[in-house]
């Protein structure tokens, strides 16, 4: 299983670092982009965990579409493309470091404590269980009533940010 | 005469407490009827003083007399135990002297702010405290009457004093009720230590201190101590004293040297020598160290003084030494000194406050630099301040010399004492006491005589050149000839009051063998 | 595998997101720094589905995602008019709810 | 008279209140109330003269009285008769069963004592009559002067050391009032302060003395004491140690060396009152205590057995340190003022080589010549322009003939010209100091001798011979002032008589050397090589210096020998500057207790000792305020105030966290729900 495991620690890493790229960045185009690497590297691990819909799903809905609707927010919003540096942060940075470093501890301390030593085993089941059809069934069968609200939701989302960035 | 022998302690304490009564009920804007009214009372308790004076029994002066003794608050065995000795019958009569003295000087100036009937008041509480305190014979009722002076004194000081009074009134009053609550303390302990259980100064005397243990003696006799030598008021428990003499009105000034800083001293004589004779023995020899301490101590301070008045503060302190010099010794003759002592320098320091007080009205200043020539201006007035500073610095024929000369004699040969200061040789540290005490004589006579020079001789300054100065007046002129005829009196014959004091004196002084 | 790696791994993307929502002035990097946690979410429900061998995970992962996406045109829309109210896309200036 | 001796002092005092409380109405008049008192006085001293000269006549059984005068025979007795002074007393004080008497004790000292001081201050008072005329406080003059009278003869018949102590320190008064008398100047008054407090420094002395012989004899008496200190028994260092401190008295009441300083200071008050001052009051009561108890002093200082003693020693030096000083001064006053030191020397001197009746002798001779000199200087002034000053004297012989023959007669006394008082008795000092050993004090009494009359030609010779220096129109003074000059005169050329040893009279040692109490005292015959020597000595002084300034008449003083030598320019120096002493005095001590002793004093008083005070006070108020402040205001009271203070508070704090900014909030929130979720994990794994 070595394969998986170097392909996890390289998306891993390569994660990692785009998302600290993400919130340190001086540049909110070059966040954006780091924002991509983290998504595709996101879309990378679910393949790795044999959810391949998903991963197609994230990388259609993300890439192609969140993120280009950041990209226009960033136009719209004349955010500074070039380096501004503390301009992009607050005055809470120091307590916002203390903030996300204590609740990473207390993450980390639950997760060692709680899901210690165990694996995932894979298995074709498991790949079975990524495939379109499977999760389609289940959507349509267990979680229709939710995916239905969710359209809802879509569509109240859709008018509502109309009705927001008018112009009037 | 029975009567009056039962109840002229009673009256003599009390008959003021009526006039501060009466007083109180006359309304404050009836000022005439207030003098009069208070001028009466003291002089009622006066003429007490001298059916007392008549009537005493000469032959037996160290026998208590005139005694009352009746429960009083039985639940804490104190009784209202009354009575008068040798040592006693001078210093009451000196108090009803100086009251009456002090109510006809203030007859037409009383300090600001003005309001004779409230100043009155407290002058005749407070002559029933000076009163109570000599003739109780109760500790209990000597406490109550000891402390019962300090009020009236602190308002005195603190409404009609001057410009820093509320500063010296309250160090005044502090330092005083500090002293007297160890010295409650002190009694609590002599009672309860004490065979019978008894507050009775006489039972006490002659219990001598038997069956409490020597050291404890020694502790309690410290609280006694501190007590009384705030009030005397002895080195290093004086600097209360300055501060009140300087901001006093003169009246307050007067009584304050001349009675109350004598209820220390006879506190000594009276309670502490006789009740823990053993601790005595160990405490003399320290007692006269800060005696002649004081002696050469205040005369240094006089010479440094600008002020009139508080040089003449800071001269009790010396003179008061004398007299602990010689209750330090143990022996008669220097208890026969201090009981004298206290009378002269009473008598003394009193007119020299009175005429302190005299100058700064007139002059509207005490500062001796700018005073001068009083002797040109108001001659009466700066012969009198002259006779009073001889006397002062113990001139002979005059009072004065009567308190110092024996005191110094005393030292020379002091009664059998507890070994302590220099490896217990305590005829030579007394001696040296002595000696040093000698010293102090000349250091008296060097500032009053300074100070009498700036005063009195010389011209008058620019300053008051053309000022309309009146001399000595009615009013001083009655209240002061007494007390000058007294100086005079005792200087010259001073058998008068040793006659007195000698019989109780020799009571005290048999304890320690001399 | 351990499912702790991946767990740990989303822990961290989310405390960076958490990060990047605390700190960031701009009010889009603000709404990057969400996608960031919604991811680590995502992460975390895809793990889960594949340790317990049920497809529910994925499912609300795929709901996560279309939530995110709503959430991103409302969030865009909001920052877009704070700008335009403020001349600014910064966050602290809107501060109305001072009390 | 003799049981009655308070009639002598009290007389005087009685005129001195009459004088302070009537005075002032009677005006002029009131001078010749106090004259009355003293003349009375003086006929009561004579009186009792005459009953002590029949008392010691009837107990030697010599014939009787005055008449033994005439015979100019000597009657001595082998046979030692006592004499017992004539005491009365009456309880003044007491202490335990002791009582103490005041009193009096009447013996020839006394008597002659009493006669002295009665007829001198007699004879000032009536000279002050036309001397002191229209002064400011003409009335309390003479009031003083009977006071000071008074002290002075209740000193002098003191029953015991107290009362004696109370004459001393009176007499030290009545000097202080009358030096000051003109106390508008400054330098008077400080002149008599500095006479009051030089001399009481000297009573420290006197005092321990009178103390430390009370406690060793048991008794203050003076007879007591004296008979203790000749007795087998008595105890030698303490009689030796009340010696040397009655001897601190003496030096200091007596202007002896070192405490000589206030005395030519003391000229600053009116000239008859130096007069009374210098010849018989105040000054001799040094020399008078030293008789008085003279057996304190033979026996404590060993003075049979010879040699140095303090007394002597005292006496020596300041024969020779006042005679050397009394020729710089160019102050008439003050030359008499250190004649007076010189000659207290002498008597102090005598006193400490034995000579008891020299001594006594020498006082009384002294007391006569010096009173004449004082009152003529005094006439001198009176009519040269009221000035002391030498510088402007001269000449004065022609217009005041009277005032010159006197003081001639006074100077030639005092430089001991025979026949006159002064020769008899100092020649009978210099006789005993040589014939009880003291060789050495004989030496320096011959050179005080020389001295003597050397400054006394000096004065004389500027004063009245030369040209007239001053101002104004001299003449001869008024009747009022001449007729004591003539009194005192005659007494100083006779009053030797009364001792004068080759014409077989020595009623000194037969009538007024005590025989009660007293030790055994040699008498040294009259020496005639010794008498030539010092006559010859004094002459041949005389001589020279009359020499010196008849030279020198254009050019004054010594300023010819000063310019040319520097050595004596600075021994001039040192001189004018009375050897520094008061310097030492008077910047160095009294100034340095004055000023740097007394303030550190006062310093460490009120900021040291007052400091402790109110630092504790301060202190306490502080504590006070702490335990008002946290414990009762905070804790107790605050518990129930504090509540709803808090909640308050906790609502203003609170309204700080809502800041508005949603990432504030969001911190916030994350925070919280990172501690919750510790707290959960931490209660369900631990």
């Amino acid at each position: 299983m070595w394969e998986q495991q170097v392909a996890f620690s390289v998306l891993a890493l390569a994660i990692g670092s785009a998302a600290i790229g993400v919130v340190r960045s001086r540049n909110v185009v070059h966040a954006a982009l780091f924002l991509v690497v983290v998504l595709a590297g996101a879309a990378a691990i679910y393949i790795l965990l044999a959810a391949e819909f998903t991963a197609w799903v994230q990388v259609l809905i993300y890439i192609g579409a969140v993120v280009i609707l950041f990209l226009f927010g960033i136009m719209l919003t004349r955010a500074p493309m070039r380096g501004e540096g503390s301009r992009l942060d607050n005055d809470q940075r120091w307590a916002a470091v203390v903030v996300s470093l204590f609740v990473l501890g207390v993450l980390i301390a639950l997760l060692v404590d709680a899901f210690g030593g165990q694996d995932i085993h894979f298995s074709h089941t498991l790949v079975n269980l990524g495939r379109t059809g499977s999760v389609g069934r289940d959507i349509f069968r267990v979680y229709v009533v939710p995916f239905e609200v969710v359209s809802m939701l879509l569509l109240a989302a859709l008018v509502g940010a109309v009705v927001l960035a008018r112009k009037d | 005469m029975q009567w009056f022998d039962d109840s002229a302690l009673t009256l003599a304490a009390f008959i003021p407490l009526v006039g501060l009564a009466l007083v109180l009920l006359i309304p404050g804007a009836k000022e005439q009827a207030i003098k009069v009214t208070a001028l009466v009372a003291s002089v009622a308790a006066a003429l007490v003083g001298v059916g007392i004076l008549a009537d005493f029994d000469y032959s037996h002066a160290g026998r208590l007399q005139f005694t009352i003794d009746k429960p009083w608050i039985s639940v804490i065995k104190a009784r209202y135990h009354m009575g008068i000795d040798g040592i006693a019958l001078p210093l009451l009569i000196l108090s009803m002297l100086m009251v009456v003295a002090c109510v006809i000087y203030s007859w037409n100036h009383f300090p600001e702010p003005h309001s004779p009937k409230g100043f009155l008041a407290l002058i005749l509480l407070l002559e029933v405290g000076m009163n109570g305190t000599f003739i109780a014979q109760d500790l209990i009722l000597f406490f109550v009457f000891f402390e019962l002076v300090l009020l009236p004194m602190f308002f005195m000081i603190g409404v009609w004093g001057g410009p820093n009074r509320q500063y010296a009134a309250i160090k005044f009053f502090l330092f005083t009720l500090f002293g007297s609550a160890l010295m409650l303390v002190s009694f609590l302990a002599i009672f309860f230590l004490s065979k019978h259980q008894t507050f009775q100064m006489n039972e006490l005397a002659q219990l001598g201190g038997a069956g409490i243990a020597h050291g404890t003696q020694v502790l309690v006799f410290g609280g006694l101590f501190l007590g009384f030598a705030i009030k005397v008021p002895m080195f290093p428990f004086h600097t209360w004293l300055p501060d009140a003499h300087t901001e006093a009105p003169t009246v307050g000034s007067v009584l304050l040297a001349a009675i109350l800083l004598k209820l220390g001293t006879y506190g000594f004589i009276r309670i502490a020598l006789p009740i823990l004779p053993s601790a005595a023995r160990t405490w003399a020899p320290y007692i006269g160290l800060l005696a002649v301490i004081g002696i050469i101590y205040g005369a240094l301070c006089c010479l440094a003084q600008r002020d009139m008045k508080r040089l003449i503060a800071f001269s009790s302190v010396a003179h008061m030494g004398f007299v602990m010099l010689g209750i330090a010794t143990l022996t008669s003759f220097g208890l026969n000194a201090a009981v004298f002592g206290m009378v002269a320098h009473g008598l003394i320091t009193g007119m020299l406050f009175f005429i302190a007080g005299s100058v700064q009205e007139r002059y509207g200043t005490r500062e001796m630099r700018r005073l001068g020539g009083m002797l040109t201006q108001i001659p009466r007035l700066g012969w009198i301040l002259g006779f009073c500073v001889m006397a002062s610095l113990g001139l002979p024929g005059l009072a004065g010399f009567w308190g110092e000369f024996p005191a110094i004699l005393s030292a020379y040969s002091p009664a059998r004492l507890a070994p302590g200061l220099l490896n217990g040789d305590h005829l030579l540290t007394f001696r040296i006491f002595m000696v040093v005490a000698a010293i102090g004589t000349v250091l008296a006579a060097g500032y009053l005589l300074s100070m009498y020079q700036r005063v009195a001789f010389g011209s008058v300054g620019a300053e008051f050149e053309s000022a309309h100065v009146h001399d000595v007046h009615v009013p001083e002129w009655v209240a002061w000839t007494p007390l000058l005829l007294l100086i005079t009196a005792l200087g010259v014959y001073p058998n008068l009051l040793f006659h007195m004091s000698n019989g109780a004196v020799t009571n005290v002084s048999r304890i320690f063998g001399g | 595998m351990e499912l702790n790696e991946f767990l740990i791994l989303s822990a961290f993307l989310f405390c960076t997101g958490i990060y990047g929502v605390l700190a960031r002035r701009n009010g889009v990097l603000v709404l990057m720094s969400v996608e960031l946690m919604l991811n680590a979410v995502n992460i975390n429900l895809v793990a889960f589905s594949a340790f317990t061998k049920n497809v529910s995970g994925q499912v609300f992962a795929l709901f996560v995602i279309t939530i995110a996406a709503a959430e991103v045109g409302v969030g865009l829309a909001i920052v877009l008019l704070i700008y335009r109210n403020l001349h600014s896309p910064d966050l602290d200036e809107v501060d109305q709810l001072k009390g | 008279m003799l049981q009655n001796a308070w009639l002598v002092p009290s007389l005087p005092a009685a005129a001195f209140l009459v004088i302070l409380l009537f005075g002032k109405r009677a005006g002029k008049s009131a001078a010749w109330w106090g004259i009355t008192a003293v003349a009375a006085s003086f006929v009561a001293s004579c009186v009792a003269a005459v009953q002590w000269v029949q008392r010691v006549d009837d107990a030697t059984g010599t014939s009787n009285g005055l008449a033994a005068f005439t015979k100019g025979v000597v009657t001595t007795n082998d046979v030692h008769h006592v004499v017992k002074p004539v005491t009365e007393s009456v309880t003044w004080w007491q202490n335990g069963a002791v009582k103490f008497g005041v009193g009096t004790y009447v013996d020839g000292l006394t008597v002659l004592m009493l006669v002295v001081v009665t007829l001198v201050s007699l004879l000032v008072q009536i000279y002050s009559v036309a001397y002191m005329r229209g002064d400011r406080r003409f009335t309390w003059y003479f009031a003083a002067l009977s006071l000071f009278t008074a002290s002075m003869l209740t000193l002098v018949v003191a029953e015991n050391t107290i009362q004696l102590l109370v004459g001393w320190e009176l007499v030290g008064l009545c000097s202080f009032m009358l030096i000051g008398h003109w106390w508008e100047e400054p330098e008077n008054s400080r002149a008599a302060i500095k006479a009051f407090l030089t001399t009481r420094t000297g009573d420290i002395g006197l005092m321990i003395g009178i103390i430390v012989l009370f406690f060793t004899v048991g008794s203050f008496g003076v007879g007591a004491t004296n008979l203790y200190a000749t007795g087998a028994g008595a105890h030698h260092d303490l009689l030796l140690a009340a010696a040397v401190c009655l001897m601190v008295g003496i030096i200091g009441k007596s202007g002896q060396f070192p405490l000589h300083t206030w005395l030519p200071d003391a000229m600053a008050g009116p000239t008859p009152v130096s007069a009374l001052i210098h010849a018989a009051t105040m000054v001799v009561a040094g020399v008078f205590l030293g008789a008085r108890l003279y057996p304190v002093f033979f026996n404590g200082f060993s003075i049979a057995s010879g040699g140095v003693n303090f007394m002597a020693l005292i006496g020596g030096v300041t024969i020779v340190i006042g005679a050397v000083l009394a020729f710089v001064q160019h102050d008439i006053k003050k030359v008499l003022a250190y004649s007076t030191i010189s000659q207290l020397g002498y008597m102090v001197m005598a006193l400490g080589v034995g000579a008891w009746s020299a001594a006594v002798f020498h006082l009384f001779t002294h007391a006569f010549f010096k009173a004449l000199l004082f009152l003529g200087a005094g006439s001198v002034s009176h009519s040269a322009g009221h000035t002391f000053d030498m510088r402007e004297m001269g000449g004065l012989r022609k217009p005041m003939p009277i005032t010159f023959w006197t003081f001639l007669i006074g100077s030639a006394a005092l430089a001991g010209i025979f026949p006159l008082a002064g020769f008899w008795s100092k020649d009978e000092i210099l006789v005993n100091a040589g014939a009880n050993g003291f060789d050495a004090f004989l030496i320096v009494g011959l050179i005080g001798a020389f001295l003597t009359a050397a400054y006394m030609t000096r004065a004389v010779w500027l004063t009245f011979f030369g040209e007239f220096r001053g101002h104004g129109h001299p003449h001869e003074s008024e009747r009022l002032i001449t007729g004591p000059l003539v009194v005192l005169g005659a007494l100083s050329v006779g009053a030797g008589v009364i001792n004068a040893a080759p014409l077989g009279l020595e009623k000194i040692k037969d009538w007024i050397e005590p025989t009660f109490a007293f030790p055994v005292v040699g008498h040294a015959a009259f020496d005639y090589p010794k008498a030539v020597l010092s006559v010859g000595i004094a002459v041949v002084a005389i001589g020279v210096a009359a020499y010196y300034w008849y030279r020198n008449a254009e050019r004054p003083l010594l300023s010819g020998l000063t310019q040319r030598s520097p050595l004596a320019r600075a021994g001039y120096r040192f001189l004018v500057n009375k050897y520094y002493l008061d310097d030492l005095y008077e910047k160095v001590i009294v100034g340095g207790i004055q000023g740097a002793v007394a303030r550190a004093t006062y310093w460490f008083d009120q900021h040291v000792i007052d400091g402790v005070v109110n630092g504790l006070g301060r202190g306490t108020t502080q504590l006070a305020h702490y335990t008002y402040d946290i414990v009762d205001q905070r804790l107790v009271d605050g518990a129930v105030n504090e509540l709803a203070h808090e909640a308050d508070q906790a609502g203003a704090e609170l309204r700080r966290v809502q800041s508005g900014r949603v990432q504030r909030y969001a911190l916030l929130l994350f925070g919280g729900v990172g501690i919750l979720s510790l707290a959960l994990f931490l209660t369900n794994t631990i």
